[in-house]
């Protein structure tokens, strides 16, 4: 069986997506070294910046998020593979204003361990940086167990609100400070329907046949062990909201903020229908949605599905959310 | 005693032995991570051959261990690159700066490997990573008696064991990790990649 | 078998997205009548406005682009379903500040017999509305018989242009008269490799077995007779510009305008890489690419595929384009 | 003579045949347009029937034929709704201001439904439409002879010819049109429904 994919050589993915991004962002992002992707406002930047970097084929994710508001620089690794440490390091010089760098990485293997390696050489060479880590899902532990949650869509909000923080002019200490608050504060939970194949082999990334879902699904088909049939909308959203409010928690009065982010190949019709039976459930319980995005944001190709963040906000982060954003896949 | 080309031999047939496995790591992958192990482990191995060129004996073997850490460094590879990076840059600690190793140096370099390797992983036996293997088989080496053919012969044994062990063993680390007790009975596409590793540098010895 | 789509009851489909959607979109629009979207800077209008309506089950489309900059108003009809010709008209109505309205129809049965009856209505109430249609499709018909042809993703940069004539303070006849040259100029063409699903009834819209893929696609899985084995990008590419080139007809030195319009389920890393095929082939060709679009814009559900359209651009259409716009699903 | 509740209990009949067609409609439609015929001719015929209530003879044939015309205006429904609603309101033009009509007064609402209908469509026989069953349907009222039932039974079998014929033709009109030839063998999906409203108004006249 053939890819059902527009692809050449897969081998190439990641550098062709990668300047057809350069295209379709231009007045965005500027292309360094084959896989950074600069903002076209740090030259002028006078302020803590902000790099994050992963693996590729989740797009718009990471790279549609560079630009005025949001990221500084986004370091792309290959398919679903973080980049190696050397470049992100060097991610990190170029970013350097004289202000500091906040580093965000999501907690996946990869991912922290290129993490790691970069805070080492960093510190060799001296540069004043502070990383803070998302682990959100709730799925596989408990939030005691912060290590063992993975990192998953909640961090697009994040980029956001770390970017208006140093674009107000804090610190790097108040800048990484409320960055760890809020990813610490964060939940989101996973859904899958219909599994995605790899890019560059053709391996699917399991079979949820064709009756079932699971809930608990990680970002490369992960699963999590919530394998169900199928339900609807509004049962899917209490079942995985009620989880989340439980989770960080959220109760009755609480300013929240939901996020619906899809997959791959769940429609933004059906994104749209439960970010409404969301929001109704939210407000059922006494809660206020004080705003919310949807749309495919970090995807996992054309998984079907969608993970579902919230998050408890107060007047601060309502008002750093609320600040302009220029980038290709979030605008303010 | 082992030369610098010897070794190097050693290596090329390491990494041939990684990328014949290309196929079956990816398999184990896609089980219950992201179907990409053998992918990365041949752009590894790849990149590892094409920037050490031919065998040779222009340098030493700290030297080179560290070029082929670097080499690793440049791949965007997910987890296996830091890791493997990692794993050469200690073994260069380890190496002596010169062009041959007898068996107690022979020996270090494995030590030295694994313990800078540590640090980072964090993972032990029994949490289903390349560790798994990795362990048992510096252990073997360490306590191997004889000449450097017969201590990797040891760490050879020690690797399979070690690969098939991790089988048994519920994930702790990775991606595989919110399986939980699904990943009982297979193994884990990094310790078979490691056992790999072993067992083509001890092919490319004879 | 079920249908993998997170919905409620498939007779509330288009009622709770467009619910889901005001929430979302609450910055930029109002939804009124429970099927009338409308942007929030309509009330300080004092020009021409534009009004277009279609079928949801598309999103964005087409109440996605409404907002400063894009459309005064969307009229929403059911899931494929053109909306009834007496909202139309009520939407134009509220539309008019004085200025005219601009209707902008796409070429498919149910929206031209919609958009027929409203121009009947309207008339008969004496408002000022003028009429124009985008029919683009190249695959089932020559240039000259445009009736004939199918409206696709084309009208979308059509809805941002005629707005920015219209912001621009021209006349009704003049933003009709540029909208109508450009809806004549432009072409697109369409290919998919696995069919959605119809998400109020579950009927497939076709099957392309596990090795096809189908140039000539229609909006909603009508075929075009062009199956054949699945090809590269950019193999995909040369086919299908080619075909648009010739039909425009472009050539050497033109300034062109090209996008890739994901039907659903095809990645936006391949949107990129088509995008970055599709420039290198024109470039190719000697003509310079001085503008695109790449994401999911006008869908079909899940289906996987993507729509390439095409149009000859001066400096004046140029000028427009570069103007801003804030909506949902596209911002400048 | 036909008087208005003996029509409206007519219509309810068709309503109803209509409705009953629902899967045979959208499995036509999902072959070469977009699966969603069966829905839209049940909403609009649903919309029919909840808005004229239980038959009853309070209204002449024109404002019945009126209202229901305005009720299918209502609906989103794609191509059937202007179509339907087109027709109703051709028929409430050709209908007397009376709630009784004779033999020919019923002639002339089906003529003057359908003249009405084809300004908006400007489809003919052949171009696999659902003009392919009304144009024969109500050719075969204007030439019948004898009384109302007589007229209708002679429509219906016009619809049921015109419906089945609608197979040998190649789309010209609607979604289908893309398809071109491969269209030939399936009948039109608005035909085999307009084909229906006939059976149902004479099996409501029994
Ligand atoms: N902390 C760790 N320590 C040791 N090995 C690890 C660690 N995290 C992951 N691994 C190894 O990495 C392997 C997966 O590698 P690979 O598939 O190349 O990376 P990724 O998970 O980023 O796709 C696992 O099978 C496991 O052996
Ligand atoms: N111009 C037209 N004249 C007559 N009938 C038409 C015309 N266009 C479409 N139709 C009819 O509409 C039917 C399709 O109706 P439906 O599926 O409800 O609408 P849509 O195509 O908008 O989904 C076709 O089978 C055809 O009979
Ligand atoms: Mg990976
Ligand atoms: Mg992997
Ligand atoms: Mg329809
Ligand atoms: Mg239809």
């Amino acid at each position: 069986m053939k890819m059902k994919k527009f692809i050449n050589d897969p081998a190439d993915l990641t550098k062709e997506l990668l300047q057809g991004y350069a295209l379709a962002a231009a007045d965005c992002i500027d292309l360094v070294a084959e896989n950074m992707v600069v903002s076209k406002t740090l030259a002028d930047a006078d302020r803590v910046t902000i790099v994050a970097f992963g693996g590729t084929g989740h797009e718009p994710a990471v790279s549609g998020f560079v630009g005025d508001g949001m990221l500084d620089i986004a370091v792309a690794g290959d398919i679903f593979a973080a980049p190696n440490p050397q470049i992100v390091f060097e991610a990190v010089k170029l970013a350097d204003k004289g202000h500091g760098v906040l580093l965000l990485v999501l907690n996946h293997a990869g991912d922290m361990l290129t993490g790691s390696m970069t805070m080492k050489l960093c510190q060799k060479a001296g540069l004043n940086v502070k990383k803070v880590v998302t682990q959100e899902d709730i799925s596989n532990a408990t939030r005691e167990n912060g290590d063992d949650r993975r990192g998953l869509g909640g961090a697009v909000p994040l980029y956001h609100i770390a970017a208006a923080a140093a674009k107000a002019g804090k610190s790097l200490e108040e800048v990484s400070g409320l960055a760890q608050k809020y990813a610490d504060s964060m939940a989101t939970i996973a859904v899958a329907a219909r599994c995605a194949t790899h890019p560059a082999n053709g391996a699917p990334f399991g079979d949820l046949g064709d009756e079932d879902m699971e809930i608990g699904m990680g970002q490369h088909g992960e699963g999590g062990g919530g394998r169900q049939p199928m339900k609807t909308a509004k049962e899917t959203i209490e079942i995985m909201a009620n989880a989340l409010v439980k989770d960080i928690p959220l109760v009755k009065g609480d300013k929240v903020f939901v996020m619906i982010n899809g997959s791959g190949a769940t429609t933004l019709m059906e994104q749209f229908i439960l970010l409404n039976d969301c929001v109704a459930y939210l407000e059922g319980l006494g809660m206020e949605v004080v705003a919310n995005m949807a749309g495919n944001i970090l995807t996992v190709q054309e998984q079907a599905g969608f993970q579902l963040n919230m998050a408890k906000w107060d007047d601060e982060i309502l008002a750093y959310w609320n600040t302009p954003a220029k980038t290709f896949a979030f605008n303010k | 005693m082992l030369n610098i080309k010897e070794f190097m031999t050693m290596i090329v047939s390491a990494a041939d032995e990684i990328i014949a496995a290309e196929v079956e790591l990816t398999d184990i992958d896609s089980k219950f991570g992201d179907a990409d192990h053998g992918l990365t482990m041949k752009k590894v191995m790849n990149r590892i051959k094409s920037d050490m060129g031919e065998p040779n004996d222009t340098q030493t073997f700290k030297a080179f261990l560290d070029d082929v850490s670097m080499s690793v460094m440049m791949i965007n590879g997910g987890s296996a690159v830091p890791l493997w990076s990692t794993l050469f840059d200690g073994m260069s600690v380890g190496a002596p700066d010169k062009t041959d190793v007898d068996a107690a140096e022979f020996k270090e370099i494995f030590k030295q490997g694994y313990e800078t390797l540590a640090e980072l992983s964090k993972a032990k036996v029994g949490d289903k990573t390349m560790m798994d293997t990795l362990i048992p088989a510096v252990e073997a080496i360490q306590n191997a008696e004889g000449d450097i053919k017969e201590i990797l012969e040891a760490g050879t044994k020690g690797a399979e064991a070690g690969a098939e062990n991790s089988k048994n063993f519920v994930s702790k680390f990775g991606r595989a990790k919110s399986y939980k007790e699904q990943t009982i009975g297979t193994p884990d596409a990094g310790a078979v990649s490691m056992k790999y590793f072993f067992v083509g540098l001890n092919k490319g010895l004879q």
